[in-house]
């Protein structure tokens, strides 16, 4: 039975240093709020694990939580690169940031293969690409009845997963609908889960066949309207898509990201006191 | 930037990201299911959408599929892809039962870099352990290239772009080119035609090189040749680049026009 | 696109003698009309592939239409066996039927590997089972990350599947919803594909996430109000206990299943014609 | 049959059935996670739920999560079981995620034979080849069996069903006996309790040999013995079984009555 908990103490007693965390979201229910609790509580040494680590991947890397990263695309979506991401590869700031590569398939099926208690993923992937030379983590296999070559990856398995979804009803049980992504395979791979709510309710309202996560499979569900922003929650908010237009010249110099994030985020309480901060932060701009 | 027309009848004027955005849109057919990048591809894919091929089926790796967005998205998983889609299915179920179960029939690609063979780095530029320029990744692009039944790949045009020799290959084209791509065990058919802001290059059927077969009006073979990185080969039938016609240009200033306004900027590109 | 036409034209075009044949459902959704419509056409040498084998496939057995079946678990669902399916292994009538047997993972996991393009399936599954020593087709191989040994088989990829659902729209999309069981799996499996439908509307009206085949992935669509009879329709039928109980005398002699067969399916030209004569001999029989 | 209670207070007479079924269902703690199968162990785990395990979480092969049948279902995939659920899933994912993903606690069994190590057979009776009597197969019972934490087997006792050596091994229990589950790479714990109409059967902590350890009232270690078609162990510390409360019988004969009004029978068991 997940525990109906507040987000601060759901990070304090689930997220541990060293720990391989997956904070997944595709585009849409990306749990920034989730995050953002990460760094202040002052992880280290983290594994992060995400298909499309964007900006608050790009925060946890620039604030030194992370150790390594396992990823597919590492972008700001829309606008064009991840600055403290580069710098941590480019330039090894705050310090150096190993890094696993995969496709989309790849991790995809990794999660599938988490979520389904397998050791190993098995695709027809990679085939041409030089991802397999750079990632010894990717390796070919022969099928037992073809003899075809198939590429084989690692489940991914995280100690935590962290998601953001619409509803959660009393019990605990979490709906979510729109872009699903990987959110349900990596809240299954995974051996505890934090998910984020925008609202609790009574009755969730779920059609038969919906995305439907039963509260026995969740460790903490947490109410937080509009954790995800700057991403958004299909029927309760819209893509901001102007914070992640201004974050690309807040993350271009060390100096300003740090000043940035000791202003909205290690001096702030809680994401409804981010959200009062940026709204400050952003009239000044105007 | 923008290109006069070659002819003397009354066209409209359009830039060199309008006839390329035009042109590769009419390479895709009515009916077709089309893989869609986001950026460019998405942009000639949804403008084919909503002229010649009405059921273009568009698939989005986030999870929509049949999309039929009334605006550009800005990113791989736009509320509207959701909202418009005939379903949306989660995202290992894109790449499982529909890409590699083998129903796509063009991936629209966007690449960082190709070279002649029409392999695609989006990874990095220089050493992979000490990289000069660290780009976004692979994303879908290595199991979209290798398995849709053909691929498109739509970017501009340049020295930068355009290089003799990749630091990495991301995705394939045609690795060494000749038969090396079947050889490797790639099934399906790889890139048909690289939709550049200059012309169109499509790979010679023995060696695989890409080959400029089409040139926009009033870009010059020397221009072509001046913003590529390899002594790029002409087609002996060069044709020139039909001019996109008017309802296509009005359709496509449209969409960016109603994009700009709901996203207050004009579509960018990016998964995520 | 899926062509919207009658289920006789379908099964003549798309049905040939000797193909592998999924008729899939899990209690819910049968294509039973369909079923009817193969018998009637005098198939012969499928390979019938199915997790659960029941009256359909008891009725396509008897008949002779089969050579073959790939099955987890046959038996008339709340009643009892499947006389003509044992009457096939323990007395070869009306001839030899080969049997390849798994378990429902296994089918399952196949299904998920004929729909992925991927040549065999991968599951922790059959240890210390008996079922590797009669079937060749369960083998196992190692992770080639930890060593784990772990079961293999091959794809289950049909000529042709068929399926039940509840609404296909004018263009020929289908929405199925309630228990899914393995039909999606099982058509983007198949080369081919049949979907009966209890109804072609305008709009098929289906939440975000929705199980919806889109026609382009289909074959034939082809309108059978009823056609899943006596399993059911979420949200239009009822399943029909009774005829499940009265199959059982019927089946349990090779005579009294030949002459229903003749009156009900043989001599009927569709399943309405089935669903008549049907009724005329449940009155009798009262 | 009726079984006389042994107490001389006021009790409802109930059948070797029912105490077998309310047996079985004390087993169910609220709050598990069942994996139900069709027939007895269907009874036994909806009669849990509305007595004593409120929050006990049954989950079909067929695709429901969090059933809450109001009849029993006569087949795996009856509607009920979809429009009671939480939610309704996709057959090999109830494999594949839920089972295979170690989420199951207990695993709940029919069998038409058993060994002495809980082994069960539902595939055929004689050679493989030439069967004496062909049974339905395997269906889901291999991997509950070996991935769910714990297992629950209910079946009627007799020499038929309780034999000394089964012609055919579709699930494990203890196979060898010892720890030969173990050696053969199953993780998930075994068969904990076979359940039926006379007693119950625990394996022994060491041999893993089924052992008598709780007897029905009014069944003397005789008929069981007599009804097992092996030496059967009976422990030292026999106890005898409650006898079903009031409560539970009501709540048996209800759902019963209700099933049989709705269905036009009791339930039977299968799958489909």
């Amino acid at each position: 039975m997940a525990q109906i908990t507040p987000l601060r103490e759901a990070v304090a007693s689930l997220v541990h240093d060293g720990d391989t965390v997956a904070l997944e979201g595709f585009t849409h229910l990306i749990p920034h709020a989730a995050g953002h609790e990460i760094i202040r509580q002052g992880r280290r040494g983290l594994t992060l694990v995400r298909m499309t680590p964007d900006l608050i991947y790009d925060q946890l890397i620039g604030m030194g939580c992370a150790d390594k990263l396992i990823f597919s695309w590492g972008g700001n979506p829309g606008v064009g690169s991840l600055h403290r991401f580069r710098d941590a590869v480019e330039g090894e700031w705050p310090h150096k940031l190993a890094i696993e590569e995969h496709s989309h398939a790849g991790m995809a099926n990794a999660y599938v293969a988490g979520a389904s208690n397998l050791p190993f993923a098995l695709l027809r992937g990679y085939t041409g690409s030089d991802l397999p030379k750079v990632n010894p983590n990717i390796r070919f296999i022969e099928c037992p009845f073809t003899g075809e070559k198939l590429a084989a990856i690692p489940s991914v398995r995280p100690d935590v997963t962290v998601i953001h979804a619409q509803k959660a009803d009393r019990r605990g049980n979490v709906l979510l609908w729109g872009i699903l992504g990987v959110q349900k395979e990596a809240v299954l791979a995974a051996k505890r889960s934090i998910v984020t709510v925008e609202e609790v309710v009574d009755d969730l309202e779920a059609p038969t066949n919906a995305c439907v996560l039963p509260t026995w499979a969740l460790s903490a569900v947490c109410p937080v309207p509009g954790g995800a922003y700057p991403s958004y929650a299909q029927g309760y908010s819209e893509r901001d898509n102007r914070f992640y237009k201004a974050w690309d010249p807040v993350a271009r110099s060390r100096e300003t990201f740090r000043d940035w994030m000791q202003r909205h985020v290690l001096d702030t309480d809680d994401f409804d006191g981010f959200r009062r901060v940026l709204a400050e932060s952003m009239k000044e701009a105007v | 930037m923008t290109t006069t027309p070659d002819t003397a009848t009354e066209t409209p004027d359009f830039t060199a990201t309008e006839i390329m955005t035009v042109a590769a849109s009419r390479l895709l057919k009515d009916g077709t299911v089309c893989f869609v990048g986001i950026g460019l591809p998405s942009t000639a894919a949804n403008l084919a959408r909503l002229t010649h091929a009405p059921d273009v089926v568009l698939i989005y790796e986030s999870g929509p599929i049949g999309a039929k967005p009334t605006v550009l998205p800005l990113s791989i998983g736009d509320g509207d892809l959701a909202l418009t889609a005939d379903t949306v299915v989660s995202t290992p179920e894109i790449f499982r039962y529909w890409l590699q179960g083998g129903r796509i029939d063009v991936g629209f690609l966007g690449a960082a870099q190709v070279d002649r063979f029409a392999n695609i780095n989006t990874t990095v530029i220089g050493p992979y352990d000490a990289p000069k320029v660290r780009l976004p990744g692979a994303g879908g692009a290595p199991e979209i290239a290798a398995q849709a039944k053909e691929v498109f790949i739509v970017l501009k045009q340049s020295r930068k772009a355009f290089v003799d020799k990749l630091s990495f290959v991301t995705s394939a084209g045609f690795l060494d080119g000749g038969d090396a791509r079947e050889k490797a065990g790639i099934t399906g058919g790889g890139p048909t035609a690289v939709i550049t802001d200059l012309g169109i290059l499509t790979p010679d059927p023995v060696t695989r090189e890409l080959t400029l077969t089409s040139i926009h009006p009033g870009v010059t073979v020397e221009q072509v040749k001046e913003a590529t990185g390899w002594d790029l080969k002409v087609s002996p039938n060069l044709t020139t680049t039909a001019i996109p016609d008017a309802a296509a240009l009005a359709a496509l200033r449209d969409l960016q026009a109603r994009t700009a306004a709901a996203h207050g900027q004009s579509a960018g590109g990016g998964e995520g």
